[in-house]
């Protein structure tokens, strides 16, 4: 029998986040060819970056026909040819997170929704502070996700008195979010508040404001659904009591999606957006996996 | 009189010995294939192949330049940021002058690349040698400003081409003549060009010499600084000519385009046979380099038996393998 | 080798007459007619305060040959140098053609006419011999390098210096003496007004040394000026039509050059009487020390088998490429090689230098720069290189007793240092090998295996080192000498043995020693050879 | 006996020779903390400076082991996965002990990493020694084998340290003794040891002559292997010391532990005055190179001058300027 085979390109783990997509596309995989053995193959490859993954798309595609692509691009300028190139092939074609540049290619979309992460998250400072305070941010790397993320958060704070003083990148690390930390307490005395725009980062950021003992700094947020800061909303945390998710899980609701397509009689079509609530003590156990390695 | 009658079998001893020097790095690419084959026989498909080759001309374009920097004993870390910025120079530009020039934008796109890959390469030459600084600091802190450039002209996002323009650009990538693609011609081109450079031109005897020892070469009146600067010059061209290459495959500058190339510049020159120390660069052994780490990459996406973890320790020790086999190979 | 010279062996010559001093020519130009091509004035030149030459007032007329003599560190290279463009002077002036000039680097002083072969070998290891040659000056048809005509003029070049190797192999690959050729080679390339050699012979055989002069004298026919450094004082006497000799860095006079008997030579550079060269052999040869059977180095050496013995000083003859120094760095680890070897009876298994040091036997490189000498380090770190545990007892340095060692080293082999010249190569070169002598015995060894005991290191001390042999052999120690100079070997040592082409050819002792023998036994086949050797030569000793 | 005379006053010369050529990067950190006080006056603070100094206490202790391996005449690109690797190992192991052990899984726990790291250094050390393979692609190599290691460890994800763990633990990194963070402590004592070692110990001088010239040292009696090989164990050995340091301050072990650190490692080496072709190491030197480094990572963040996009670009700069300050302080 011959077996669709089912491609799921993402990026390689190199931070906590893209090692939770890993983590899932793998489960997700190993599930599946199990419960469909003679059917569906899912093959996960992972990128280092976006040329590899370009490389990776024509490696994949060059052997054999793809019943189906389900893909986390690197970029979206980078990898919209590439993948149009395969969907041409007659390939089924499922985005995941950050969309193409031409948006026809794909057959489904799952997405994220990096804008409202960073919105939400200044949304919830501007209440709690009074609309007025100082703000400290750490960035990620320079890619899209971190630009929109970034986006959001200036577009969450228009209109309050909230200032943002300093902005730097900490390219998604916690030891040089630690170091930057450190470094922003030493040149503010008064800050009220700090967004790392990603849970790894958030990890280095706690523990400088713990080592300098300062008390002015209230809240200390992230943003990604890191099961140590779930946790904390969870144990209602007083500098961290709030998150935002972004799960890892979304590529395997999509390789799921994806397979149902595939097997299923009806056809899977369409975008689906999981938005970004935030989570607080109320809603934080439908977030917490205790098990994944994110 | 006896020293005559030795000579001859002499010297038959040393062609052999460069021919099987030179062989290292074939030698290990033909293991690799042999083992390619072994694990997934998909692997030795004409598009596989052909895709494979076409992508390792980046690194092979570069590591043309890097052979000449590496024989005239230096080291350019800043490879892979100048092609960021040069890609970014150069769509910025293409794009600007779109809406006039039309499909003209292109070349002028190209040359002004050019330009920029050259003046790239001065500015990392006249800090090494007027400077006086280790190649290795002077190229790590311009690959910081190469690297920040192309994030400060990008706002730390993409700078994709003009719509415009993607098509009329597409084939430098994409095309083909007579069914070898584009690409694979034009490493062939500058690795031919390069090859002639260094082993038939007066440049490329000096720039041996003064890889081997600076000492001699100043003292048989060949410039140390000269012929340092222009090995950076010609590392800046090669540079500009990979990224002509890589814009039509992606379509887009970001400040992560071209990342930790320069290692696997460095990989793929010195896997070609080209000594870290300096004195003779080999850059057919280069080009093979260059493939080489293409194929192990390949390898590991064609291959299930890799968790995908662990992909990053196979190509490791898969390239000290390589290695041992090109070090056997020799002796 | 002409038979004049070999009438003339060293040690007949060292009693000195007493008259030279009056033989001082005026330094106002002696040829009548002719304008000097190059003229010194007060030439000086310090490092870092230190002055190493001063007040050099000298005239070089074309088409003579002017010899340079002077003691280890006397600054004869440093002038050179100067002359030369490598190195700017720190006062005085060189004027050439009556004109005041001054080289900004040796390239200019190339293109003004004047080339330097430099005593320590310059070459580019990497590069093949012909890209050597050809260096700087690459040869192009259509732009292109012309290999093929470099490489032709590279070997026509080199064959009429008797150099053999070929264009095509790597400068690395080739042995020592080869090199020098190839850097002579390269100066001699182009037509040149002076040509100045810096110790061209200390890594040459006779025949090779032979050749070299008769292409000087070409040089000199064509009217070109050479200069000429050498601490073997017969080439001096053959060339020179003057000699200038220096000491201290200060011109002690220039005399004509043929009649200035070697001995006066000697005196006028050290200052005072000379005791005789070789000190007489008095050794006992004692029990077998060393056994070697059957060594083998590929390609190199073939079945060579010796025996050396406490209180001997055994010599190694042959010609260049003979493989003495391949043997000997095959015994001892350095190289790749087979061979049974017992010290003091007891088989031993050497893999490495530093199982030899451990088994007393030290070695002494003909190439001091390449493997001899750490360059850029100071003295006292060279000096106890391969005797840190000897030296260095327990864990950390004992700077303190290295340095006392240092002093005994400098004033016991009479290393003359100069101020700030700390670093290893900045000492002359006659010093360094003094440094490099120092740094081998310190090891205290019981076999002591010398390759060219000698090169580049003036008379005075040369007597001293050929002193220093016989001490170590009369404590009942082993000495193996290897050497080019055949008045050397015969002059010290109890004992030759002659190679040839990797294998051991013969033996020569006592009165059968003679330059006439090894050179028979060094050059020809076996009827020929058999007759120069005692009567049985190679199995005397071997079993 | 004029040699005797002349001694005295070289004795002297050299004393002072060196003190100059060694002050280079001293020059060069005072030069910055001017500039640092004249941007923001808090950076000379003692918190600020005591953060400053502790932060770069890992790549301290690590180019300590790298001026070992650099002076020998070797290059180590493994440093920062190898101190992941040895981070991950140690925290697994602790975890895995503290319900029995309790506290004392500490110690074992260092004990383990110590040892762990040898091996790495070890591993290193005889791929290049044995194998013949140039140090920069034989440590890419191993490189990409440790950091794929610790990502399969980790899933990808972070390796905490046992919460039980934590507190006894954190002393290590946050502590003070007499008011100075331990960090600091614990560099300036790897520093003293491995200057002994370097400067006043047998090793050291096999160690510098085997970098400054291979032959010499064969030569001479020296063991290259085993030179070489040992130079790699220290540096393995640096690197767990760091790792021990490091547990404390983030809890974790992840993937991205170490990211790019051999290239700070090397740029302190080399800002330190220690020459990258080996021969000669200056382990103050290099202590000063790590701070620098740190100190304009720092002062990027507290002047406000520069955008955010640019800092690596003025990084690389100020880097570059550093090395030629210490270039001009020489001459
Ligand atoms: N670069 C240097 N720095 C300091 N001192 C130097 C330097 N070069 C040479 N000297 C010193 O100058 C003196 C003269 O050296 P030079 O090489 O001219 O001697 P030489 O006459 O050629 O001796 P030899 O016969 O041993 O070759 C020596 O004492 C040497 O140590
Ligand atoms: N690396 C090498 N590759 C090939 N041949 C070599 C190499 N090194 C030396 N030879 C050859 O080995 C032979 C012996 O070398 P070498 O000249 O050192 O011997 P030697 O008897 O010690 O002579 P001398 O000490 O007088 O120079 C020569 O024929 C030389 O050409
Ligand atoms: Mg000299
Ligand atoms: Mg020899």
């Amino acid at each position: 029998a011959d077996k669709k085979v089912i491609a799921v390109s993402i990026p390689a783990a190199d931070h906590g986040w893209t090692a939770g997509v890993v983590y899932h596309a793998q489960a997700a995989a190993k599930e599946i060819n199990s419960a469909y053995k003679d059917q569906i193959e899912v093959v996960v490859k992972t990128s280092p970056s976006a040329s590899a993954q370009v490389s990776a798309l024509e490696d994949l595609s060059a052997g054999r026909k793809l019943a189906a692509l389900v893909i986390l691009p690197h970029t979206s300028e980078e990898l919209t040819l590439p993948v149009k190139a395969v969907k041409e092939k007659g390939t089924f074609v499922t985005v995941v997170d950050r969309g193409l540049s031409d948006p026809t290619i794909q057959d489904l979309y799952v997405a994220g929704d990096n804008i409202a992460v960073g919105r939400n998250t200044a949304k919830f400072l501007a209440d709690k502070l009074g609309g007025k305070g100082n703000l400290v941010v750490l960035r990620g790397i320079p890619t899209v996700i971190d630009d929109e993320r970034i986006k959001g958060f200036q577009d969450g704070i228009k209109g309050s008195n909230l200032k943002i003083l300093d902005i730097q990148y900490a390219d998604w690390n916690s030891d040089k979010a630690f170091k930057l930390m450190q470094d922003y307490l030493a040149k503010y005395p008064q800050i009220d508040a700090v967004w790392a725009n990603d849970d790894d980062m958030l990890l280095g950021v706690l523990e400088a404001i713990k080592q300098s003992k300062r008390k002015d700094i209230k809240y200390a947020l992230g943003g990604n659904g890191m099961k140590d800061v779930v946790k904390k909303v969870i144990d209602n945390d007083a500098l961290t009591p709030v998150e935002t998710p972004y799960p890892p899980s979304m590529i395997k609701t999509a390789i799921y999606l994806t397979v149902a397509n595939l097997v299923g009689k009806a056809p899977v079509r369409g975008a689906l957006k999981l938005d970004a609530p935030l989570i607080t003590q109320k809603n934080a156990k439908e977030y917490y996996f205790p098990d994944s390695p994110f | 009189m006896n020293a005559i009658t030795q000579d001859a079998p002499l010297r038959q001893e040393r062609e052999l010995h460069i021919n099987w020097t030179e062989a290292g790095p074939f030698v290990a690419l033909v293991a690799l294939l042999a083992i390619g084959f072994l694990i997934n026989s998909d692997f030795l498909s004409a598009t596989n192949l052909a895709n494979v080759i076409a992508r390792s001309a980046f690194i092979a374009i570069i590591a043309v330049g890097a052979t000449f920097v590496i024989s005239s004993g230096g080291l350019d870390l800043s490879v892979g940021s100048m092609a960021a910025f040069i890609t970014g120079v150069m769509i910025m530009l293409m794009n600007r002058m779109a809406p006039e020039w039309g499909v003209w934008a292109i070349p002028a796109g190209m040359a002004v690349a050019l330009l920029v890959g050259l003046a790239c390469g001065l500015f990392n030459g006249l800090i090494i040698t007027v400077g006086k600084i280790e190649p290795f600091i002077a190229t790590l802190g311009t690959m910081g400003i190469f690297r920040s450039l192309i994030t400060y002209m990008s706002d730390g996002g993409t700078i994709p081409i003009d719509a415009s323009l993607r098509n009329a650009y597409r084939p430098v990538y994409f095309g083909t003549v007579g069914g070898v693609p584009i690409p694979i011609l034009v490493s062939l081109a500058v690795a031919a060009v390069g090859a002639f450079i260094l082993y038939r031109m007066k440049y490329g005897r000096r720039c041996a010499a003064v890889g081997a020892n600076e000492d001699v070469a100043r003292y048989s009146g060949i410039s140390v600084i000269k012929t340092r600067t222009i090995a950076y010059m010609v590392q800046g061209v090669c540079v500009a000519i990979a990224a002509i290459c890589y814009v039509p495959r992606l379509g887009a500058a970001t400040p992560t385009t071209g990342l930790l190339w320069e290692l696997q510049v460095i990989t793929a020159v010195v896997i070609g046979g080209t000594v870290l120390r300096g004195g003779k660069g080999r850059i057919w052994g280069t080009l093979a380099g260059a493939v080489v780490l293409e194929l192990i990459a390949n390898l590991m996406v064609l291959s299930d038996l890799v968790s995908e973890y662990l992909v990053g320790a196979v190509q490791g020790a898969i390239i000290i393998i390589a290695m041992l086999v090109q070090r056997l190979s020799k002796k | 080798m002409s038979a004049q010279m070999l009438e003339r062996p060293w040690s007949r010559l060292v009693t000195v007459s007493p008259r030279v001093g009056e033989a001082a020519l005026d330094a106002s130009p002696a040829e009548g007619t002719a304008a000097p091509l190059l003229r010194t004035h007060e030439l000086g030149k310090q490092y870092a305060g230190v002055t190493v030459l001063s007040g050099v007032t000298l005239d070089i007329f074309p088409g003579e040959i002017h010899a340079i003599i002077g003691e280890n560190g006397a600054g004869k290279s440093t002038l050179m140098k100067l002359l030369s463009g490598h190195v700017a002077p720190s006062d005085g002036e060189i004027f050439l053609d009556a004109r005041a000039v001054s080289f900004n680097g040796p390239h200019q002083a190339q293109d003004a006419g004047i080339v330097l072969v430099h005593q320590e070998i310059l070459l580019a290891d990497g590069l093949t011999v012909a890209e050597n040659v050809f260096l700087g000056r690459e040869l192009t048809r259509h732009g292109m390098v012309d290999d093929r005509t470099m490489h032709r003029l590279a070997a026509r070049k080199l064959a009429e210096l008797g150099c053999h190797a070929s264009p095509r192999a790597l400068v690395r690959d080739v042995p020592l003496a080869d090199r020098q050729m190839v850097q002579i080679a390269r100066a001699l390339l182009d037509e040149h007004r002076i040509v100045i050699f810096d110790e061209p012979t200390a890594v040459l055989t006779g025949e090779e040394v032979d050749r070299l002069l008769r292409i000087i004298f070409r040089l000199k026919s064509q009217n070109i000026a050479v200069l000429y450094i050498s601490h073997r004082l017969e080439e001096v006497q053959r060339l020179g039509d003057k000699v200038t000799v220096l000491r201290d860095g200060r011109t002690v006079g220039t005399y004509p050059g043929h009649s200035l008997s070697q001995p006066d030579m000697a005196r006028l550079m050290v200052g005072r009487e000379l005791s005789a060269l070789y000190p007489p052999k008095t050794g006992v040869r004692g029990e077998p020390i060393l056994q070697v059977r059957s060594a083998n180095v590929p390609r190199l050496v073939h079945d060579a088998s010796f025996v050396a013995h406490r209180g001997e000083v055994l010599g190694f003859a042959g010609m260049i490429g003979a493989g003495r120094t391949e043997l000997f760095e095959g015994l001892l680890g350095l190289r790749p090689a087979k061979a049974q070897v017992e010290l003091d009876g007891r088989s031993v298994h050497i893999r490495s230098m530093r199982e030899a040091i451990e088994l007393g036997i030290g070695y002494l490189t003909e190439d001091r720069k390449g493997k001899g000498l750490l360059l850029q380090e100071r003295l006292a770190p060279n000096l106890t290189l391969s005797a840190l545990t000897r030296f260095h007892p327990g864990v950390w340095l004992r700077q303190r007793r290295e340095a006392e060692g240092l002093q005994e080293a400098v004033s016991t082999y009479d290393i003359r240092l100069k101020g700030k010249s700390t670093r290893a190569g900045q000492l002359s070169g006659g010093n360094q090998q003094k440094l490099l002598l120092a740094k081998v015995l310190l090891t205290d060894p019981s076999i002591v295996v010398i390759d060219e005991p000698t090169r580049g290191i003036d008379i005075a001390n040369k007597a001293q080192i050929y002193a220093f042999i016989r001490e170590l052999v009369a404590r009942g120690k082993a000495c193996i000498v290897i050497s080019s100079e055949m008045q050397e070997l015969i002059g010290v040592c109890d004992r030759v043995l002659v190679m040839r082409q990797g294998r051991i050819v013969g033996e020569v002792s006592a009165e059968r020693m003679t330059e006439h023998n090894i050179a028979l036994l060094a050059t020809t086949d076996g009827a020929l050879a058999a007759d120069a050797a005692n009567p049985s030569p190679i199995k005397e000793d071997a079993p």
